[in-house]
């Protein structure tokens, strides 16, 4: 494969993935808007097509056209910079994240994935945990004490939380032996006794698995751990002062970092695109795609349902629940986990 | 055998006792001081029924090893040791029994019998130690342990200065001692008994000038008198009396102090070829013997009439040595502890029991209120004056019939000495137990209640029976020939001043040992008549003492004054000791302080050392006063000097790496 | 020659960080010129194929050191630097050090120049490697180093914690 | 093919860049992140010279130099938090108490 084959391979890969994961952002604020809608009995967004579903057009539309508004006090470099920042981190992780098998299009095999590196899992850790950056300084450059407050409990609760999301992460990749995203999965195909899948969820991953939700939400500022964004407290928090454009950057980069948190929990815990395969050799390529959409799926389902369902920490109790708890239980994991695959070995 | 036992038990109750007596009742305290010493005494004994053939050695342990030269832990035992040992232990023994008496109402009880079993430990390892630096360190360790016992009442001024001076004068005689020792070491190779005296034994006598054995014979004296107090180093046993009354009679009368005599005895190897040394050895016995009878007629403290026969009996003892009568020396060393501590302890009962009053002068009457200490103080004053059949009697006889053999002078001044003797002892006794009280009523008698003057109680009479017995008796192992005796004394210790002599090397040159050998052999049968008429002659000089004391002080009671005024001068003289300790003072004492103080003290320490470091103090000061500025407190600054600092290491390097 | 070009890169944007680094008054830009300065550090480190020392950087230096100083700095409120010169030393004895020893270092740098050239993952320093020099050859110093983060978080957590109110023991009787 | 030396410069460059960061800075923080920035230079000529010797040690002790900075950060943040709460300034030349 020459150079120009792989550049204009990759730049293919990297636009189809881009416009896949912003129509995913976009269908997962509409979705959340419906789920939640008839959790609290009512239709949600109904009006802009059939069932809503060009609701998330009309939003982004409606992002476009608002007035852009500076308040004067603010730094504004970093006023600027901060969205930008939190939504290019937020979309580059989905660079190593594989979505299937290799595949040969037009004599050219390849990889479903922008790039195969073999320490793809830490470059997600790196490229995520430099996301709270956008929150940080957006919260920071705004000058506005909600703000602020709202940028250091989101930088203090990430960098908290990252912690323990690592740790709950060593376990898995104990029983891979590898950082390759694509050899974690490779590592769970197959079954137990026929019919039990060998997703690492399965093989005494549960705990990890359940450590690594908690952090998930923690790290995406999702409910019940959205302290950052407060809005009963600090109005809207680190993204009080931004509008139109900017703010959608927040916005959007909050869900493509659920869909990667989602990914990746796919990958690690739930066996990635591993699922039963029938039908014609069509299907039979497109099979792992659906399967592995159907687990973001359902993960960002219970996302939403957990956003439906549980009220919001108090500040002090999530630090403790992050220090005391978690990271505790990662730990105990680990030494577990360690423990068995020496025995074993 | 385990000898080592006999030294370490008593240092193990002294560590009991200092380490944790504090917390003691005084029973306990007691029980340990005694219990380990008692065991002492009984392993001693046990070592006594177990010795035959003479003598015995062992070695525990190498200590000094330094080329060819070792000196190990080792002890030895035979016949000569033996008699110390147990005269130490029991006599020891014994005291500590009266301690316990005598002390009890005394503040700092655990600490006295801290000290008086590290002084058992010491003064048996003295008397043990099987070779010269052993002995050195028991002998320093005495010193030591008589320092701390002499003053025990620290508080008192007097005590503490006394224990310094006994403390520094026994450092001159130690002096000597150690010198003697190194010139041992230099010239023998070695300090153990039996190489340094085989290799002795085979050098020929020297009779004419100063050789080695001669130097090491007579620095050994020199020791000996420090710590024997002889003349010119007696002065410490006197004011050493502050010490309680208990550690007089053990270390200043019984045992510490004829350490020296046992020590020559010991060297008897190295002074048979010393002529000049035994000489000097004899001279210094002798007038030591007569000085400090002298003085003692007129002292009126009870401990120092004591103090001061004590010095004259040591004399005797080393005219023993000096006319080479080694056992007869070892023989009224033993007597002379048997009776001289009861009279101490004596002393000390009589003190106690009229509330601590030392002052003869002010006692008197005391026959009918303390009978008990009035008989053995009797018993122990006769066998003194050598009224025969009393111990002192046998032993003094001895020496002086030994000493006549050699010359007729060392003869008459020992008899004058024993009238003397006998003299200040009966004053002492009439002005203590006849006459009239004279002394106010003592004031009841610290804090136990029963005033008026008492009998001490059972625990400090039953040691003065014991010893009253032994002063009456201990000298009947040693009765002479001529007096129809076996002189077994002679025949036990004997040996060990013939035997040590080995047969090899240089028999012809042997004056004095041929002569001592002569007198021994020949004496019974040639002598025995001269021998009986000498006896009658100091029998009688003692007897002559005994009435002259009890018609000065019995009969006519204001006589003494008068002579004393009569013969104004020379009683001043002698009351004042001779002014002797007057004139140590302005010739050592006065240009030692003086010289420390004025040269050492203000010229060297002041002027040298002391003006040295300030003036590197000030310079330090000054320097640190200018460059303190760099330490400005800015952090910057200091970041700026580490990296001047960096580009000079980096110079450096890069030179070195170009170079 | 990518190699090159690449390095050269990421070394101009390295320098220019760490210029900006000493250029902005407001340390809040200072320290986003750091975070410059290791992330295309990283990027040097990929080139030298140190892969894991890498992520390591990004993960450890630009996302959790980094973070605590923009944390410490919204957290102090941080303003612009104020120009006081309270250190003559500083400039008078501490810039010309810097430079003497720079340009010596420079000068032997280019004196005895390392012509041999470090090709692209020359050494690939794969994350199963370093672990297991990690826990065998440096399992000491690594046990060592535990202890000192355990220490330093201690400190931490004493330095800057709030002094305990004292109603305390109100409470609890 | 890049030489050895030319990573020896850029980080000898950054080096220089922290020494001269901290002492031309007034800012607490911003001399700490001096120090950090000099720790990045080291760390750079370690991996470089790993790579020239191929022994795997000096990365690894990139490693070490990096939990050692985290260590030290943690506690020097901490310490200026306490420096400014009893001084209420950052300014480096403001904090010079401690002196003779």
């Amino acid at each position: 494969m020459g150079v120009e084959t792989f550049i204009l391979v990759s730049v293919i890969k990297i636009v189809i993935a881009l416009a896949v994961l912003l129509t995913a952002v976009a269908y997962s604020v509409w979705l959340e808007r419906k789920v939640v809608g008839h959790m609290q009995n009512r239709w949600g967004p109904t009006r802009v097509g059939p069932f809503g579903l060009l609701q998330p057009l009309a939003d982004g539309l409606k992002f476009i056209f608002k007035e852009d508004l500076t308040p004067p006090h603010v730094y504004r470099p970093l006023y600027i910079a901060a969205p930008m920042l939190a939504l290019i981190f937020a979309l580059t992780s989905i660079a190593v994240v594989p979505v299937g098998n290799w595949v040969s299009v037009a004599g050219v095999h390849t990889p479903l994935q922008i790039t195969d590196v073999n320490i793809g899992l830490l470059i997600i850790l790196g490229v995520t945990s430099l996301g709270v950056y956008g929150v940080a300084l957006a919260g920071w450059s705004s000058n506005n004490k909600y703000s602020l407050l709202g940028g250091l409990r989101a930088s203090a609760q990430m960098v908290s939380y990252e912690i323990a999301l690592g740790l709950s992460l060593v376990g898995v990749l104990i029983m891979a032996g590898s950082f390759s995203l694509r050899d974690i999965v490779d590592a769970q195909g197959g079954h137990f006794w026929g019919f039990i899948p060998r997703w690492n969820i399965f093989q005494g991953q549960i705990v990890a698995f359940f450590v690594y939700l908690m952090a998930a939400y923690a790290e995406t500022n999702r409910v019940p751990f959205d302290l950052p964004e407060a809005e009963t407290e600090l109005v809207a928090g680190y993204h009080t002062e931004y509008s139109s454009m900017k703010f959608a950057m927040f916005f959007m980069a909050e869900y493509a970092n659920m869909i990667t948190v989602a990914c990746l929990a796919s990958l690690l815990f739930l066996g990635g695109w591993h699922g039963p395969l029938f039908g014609p050799p069509m299907l039979q390529a497109v099979l792992p795609l659906f399967w592995f959409g159907l687990r973001i799926f359902a993960f960002i389902f219970i996302y939403i349902w957990v956003r439906g369902t549980l009220p919001r920490f108090r500040y002090d109790q999530l630090m403790a629940f992050g220090w005391k708890f978690l990271l505790p239980l990662a730990m105990a994991n680990l030494v577990v986990t360690a423990l068995v695959v020496a025995l074993r070995s | 055998m385990r000898l080592w036992l006999i030294p370490i038990l008593p240092l193990l109750g002294a560590a009991i006792n200092g380490l944790f007596g504090r917390r003691f009742s005084r029973q306990l305290v007691a029980l340990v001081a005694l219990g380990f010493c008692g065991a002492a005494f009984a392993w001693a004994l046990w070592a006594a029924a177990k010795l035959s053939g003479g003598s015995y050695s062992e070695t525990i342990a190498p200590w000094i090893r330094a080329g060819a030269f070792q000196v190990n832990f080792s002890f030895y035992l035979d016949h000569l040791s033996l008699v110390m040992l147990l005269v130490v232990t029991g006599v020891g023994f014994l005291i500590h029994v009266y301690s316990v008496g005598y002390m009890w109402e005394e503040g700092g009880f655990y600490r006295f019998f801290c000290y008086l079993n590290l002084f058992m430990f010491f003064m048996l390892t003295l008397v043990l130690g099987g070779n010269y630096l052993l002995m050195f360190i028991g002998w320093e360790g005495v010193g030591l342990a008589s320092y701390l016992l002499i003053g025990f009442w620290f508080t008192r001024d007097s005590a503490a200065s006394a224990g310094k001076k006994a403390f520094i004068v026994n450092r001159v005689g130690d002096f000597g001692f150690l010198i003697a020792l190194f010139l041992m070491i230099r010239h023998f190779g070695s300090l153990n008994f039996d190489q340094v005296f085989g290799m002795a034994s085979r050098m020929n006598p020297e009779t004419a000038g100063a050789g080695l054995l001669t130097t090491i014979g007579l620095l050994l004296m020199v020791g000996a008198c420090g710590k024997s107090a002889q003349i010119p180093l007696y002065v410490w046993l006197p004011d050493a009396m502050e010490g309680p009354t208990p550690v007089s009679a053990l270390i200043h009368a019984a045992t510490m102090v004829t350490a020296g005599v046992y020590m020559v005895a010991r060297s008897h190897a190295i002074f048979e070829r010393a002529p000049m040394a035994l000489t000097v050895v004899a001279v210094i016995g002798t007038l030591t013997a007569l000085f400090a009878a002298t003085i003692g007629v007129c002292q009126t403290d009870i401990k120092k009439v004591l103090a001061y026969s004590t010095i004259s009996q040591l004399g005797y003892m080393f005219l023993a040595c000096g006319v080479a009568a080694f056992s007869a020396g070892i023989f009224h060393l033993m007597t002379h502890a048997f009776f001289k501590g009861l009279l101490f302890l004596a002393a000390g009962s009589v003190i106690h029991s009229i509330g601590g009053e030392q002052d003869m002068r002010k006692m008197g009457g005391l026959r009918k209120k303390i009978p008990v200490t009035f008989w053995t103080m009797t018993a122990a004053t006769f066998a003194i004056a050598g009224f025969p059949p009393f111990a002192g009697f046998f032993s003094k006889d001895e020496i002086l019939w030994r000493a006549y053999q050699v010359s007729w002078a060392y003869w008459l001044i020992g008899v004058f000495t024993a009238f003397l003797t006998a003299f200040y002892m009966f004053r002492l006794w009439f002005l203590t137990f006849f006459g009239e009280y004279r002394g106010e009523e003592p004031r009841a008698h610290g804090e136990h209640g029963h005033g008026g003057i008492h009998e001490s109680p059972r625990v400090m009479l039953v040691p003065l029976v014991i010893l009253a017995g032994l002063s009456i008796a201990g000298g009947w192992v040693g009765i002479p020939g001529s007096l129809g005796g076996g002189n077994q004394f002679e025949r036990f210790v004997g040996p060990v001043f013939h035997a040590a002599i080995p047969a090899g090397g240089g028999e012809h040159g042997r004056e004095t040992a041929r002569q001592e050998r002569e007198a021994e052999g020949s004496e019974p049968e040639t002598n025995a008549g001269t021998e009986l008429m000498f006896t009658g002659i100091s029998v009688s000089a003692a007897l002559l003492g005994l009435l002259l004391s009890w018609w000065l002080y019995c009969k006519r009671t204001e006589l003494p004054g008068r002579i004393a005024r009569a013969v104004d001068g020379f009683y001043e003289a002698v009351l004042h000791k001779y002014y002797v300790d007057e004139l140590y003072a302005i010739l050592f004492v006065k240009p030692l302080i003086d010289g420390s103080s004025k040269i050492l003290w203000q010229g060297i320490d002041r002027g040298v050392i002391d003006a040295t470091l300030d003036n590197s103090a000030d310079g330090a000061r000054e320097v640190s006063d200018t460059i303190r500025h760099m330490q400005s407190g800015n952090l910057r600054s200091y970041a700026g000097w580490v990296a001047a600092g960096a580009a000079g290491v980096i110079v450096y390097m890069i030179w070195i790496g170009v170079r | 020659m990518l190699h090159l070009i690449l390095f050269l890169a990421f070394g101009a944007v390295c320098v220019a960080g760490a210029v900006n680094l000493l250029v902005q008054r407001h340390p809040i830009n200072s320290a986003l010129s750091l975070v410059v300065v290791m992330g295309s550090l990283a990027v040097e480190y990929l080139l030298l194929g140190a892969e894991f020392v890498a992520a390591v950087q990004i993960i450890v230096y630009a996302g959790a050191i980094m973070v605590l100083f923009v944390f410490v700095i919204m957290l102090l409120n941080a303003g612009e630097e104020e120009y006081s010169n309270k250190s003559r030393v500083a400039h008078v004895v501490g810039i010309p050090g810097v430079l003497i020893g720079c340009v010596l270092i420079g000068w032997v740098l280019v004196e005895r120049s390392h012509t041999e050239a470090v090709a692209v993952g020359a050494l690939p320093g794969a994350p199963k490697d370093i672990g297991w020099l990690l826990f065998h050859d440096y399992l000491l110093p690594f046990e060592v180093t535990s202890i000192l983060v355990l220490i330093a978080i201690m400190g931490a957590v004493v330095l800057a914690g709030r002094p305990e109110p004292v109603q305390q023991s109100k409470k609890e009787s | 093919m890049v030489p050895l030396s030319y990573y020896l410069v850029l980080s000898g460059i950054l080096f220089a860049c922290g020494v001269t960061g901290f002492l031309i800075k007034r800012n607490l923080i911003t001399i700490f992140m001096s120090i950090e920035l000099m720790l990045n230079g080291v760390n750079l000529s370690f991996v470089a010279f790993a790579a020239h010797w191929h022994a795997l040690s000096g990365q690894v002790f990139v490693f070490f130099v990096m939990v050692v900075a985290a260590a030290e950060s943690a506690v020097g943040l901490a310490i200026i938090i306490a420096v400014f709460r009893t001084r209420e300034t950052l300014n480096v030349d403001q904090v010079n108490l401690l002196k003779l």
